[in-house]
């Protein structure tokens, strides 16, 4: 298990063969990258800052990581997320899931960034043409987090 | 009872602040009655004007009933949007 | 769009970063890596060789990668299988899906790994201590790519 | 009508060749027609024997009752195991 919460930029291909070397009994390998969009709700986006709550952003994402582990048997999983500003084009976020079998690699890792979506305390201020807003929450995000509730 | 407060996001700027410790009566017990007190003896009125306000005690989710304990380090914050 | 049958190996890092370079309307980057395992089926493996039907196995994947993006709106897909000898650790299988949300990314990669296991014509061939076998299909596959089927 | 044939993986090795082309009588008109066709008057028992058998016309996957025309590429093989 990996998580970091950092300014700095990350290579998904370093660490995914991180996650693999050596590790024979690795199967699937999913993963997913989240990236600063330049247009969000109809406006043009010129950068955005992340902050988030220091210590509580670790632990949330340890506990997400530490659920996905309970529902499915997977071998590895690794989160970073940045926080600080980032321009359109950049990297956000980071899930990868290793596993014997895809099925659950897939689902472990969209659970990781349902959950992060909602339950994770980092927040997003955007650079619009007019000013700086804070990113509002999605419905959408509530909706896709609840949908693994449901199926406890 | 002493708690450490901290504000982030949207509400640490309507509040122009990132957080505060403060000494609570006896009769706020909980993390709803602490919002209420803040913003009504603390003059945060934007904890009780926020929509959609979310709360942490000790860095966990929790929800406005939880009940407070001395030295906790309560978080308010608008819903997040990470990721 | 991008889709190669390969002896070579392939670097997830690099082709990702090619998927998203200049490309600011991407938000969300799924992929997914299958490797050799050490164990199959409950027995050791020390290589596995993977045959194709030249041309149709290009065909089966642009068949299906065309399917995907008929389904769900997004930016880019690119696949690469590899065939020939691999040991355990090596990397067979590469998809990714670049899109706006991740929802949609998500499910066109995992939907084009589904059908690539019972529709694109690969075929392993495993060298176990009791002499070379060819797996077998799994139900599981045939499972998980009838569930896309059902939702038509 | 003349039809290109092939045979891949277990189906291959079990013929011990990976295709030929064959000259067909009138009579033989579907992929199901063709595979049979092989199996008792081309010596190619295996087709039959095996199980779970594939199908493909000109590269796509088909079924056993797909028509034939002059010039088309059939293949055979066993369910697929990529990925």
């Amino acid at each position: 298990m990996s998580i970091r919460v950092q300014t700095a930029d990350f290579d998904v291909g370093h660490e995914l063969a991180e996650m693999r070397r050596g590790r024979f009994e690795i199967g699937a390998l999913a993963s997913f990258v989240g990236l600063v969009r330049d247009l969000n709700d109809g406006c043009g986006v010129a950068g955005m800052t992340l902050e988030h709550y220091p210590g509580m952003a670790e632990q949330a994402l340890a506990d997400i990581v530490a659920e996905a582990r309970s529902r499915w048997p997977v071998s590895d999983i690794r989160v970073i997320h940045r926080v600080g500003r980032l321009a359109p084009g950049d990297q956000i976020v980071f899930v990868a899931v290793a596993g014997a079998h895809r099925g659950e690699a897939f689902a472990a890792c969209e659970f990781v960034m349902d959950w992060l979506k909602t339950r994770a305390p980092f927040w997003k201020r955007e650079e619009t043409p007019g000013g700086a807003r804070w990113v509002e929450a999605k419905s959408t995000d509530d909706d896709a987090a609840t949908r693994w509730v449901s199926k406890d | 009872m002493r708690i450490s407060v901290l504000y982030f996001a949207s509400l640490k700027e309507a509040l122009g602040v990132g957080g505060e410790t403060v000494e609570l009566p006896a009769t706020v017990a909980t993390t709803g009655a602490l919002r209420n007190w803040l913003a009504n003896s603390g003059g945060r009125a934007a904890l009780t004007e926020a929509q959609a306000l979310r709360c942490a005690r000790n860095q966990r989710m929790t929800g406005f009933d939880e009940p407070l304990a001395d030295g906790d380090e309560i978080a308010f914050f608008p819903p997040v949007t990470g990721g």
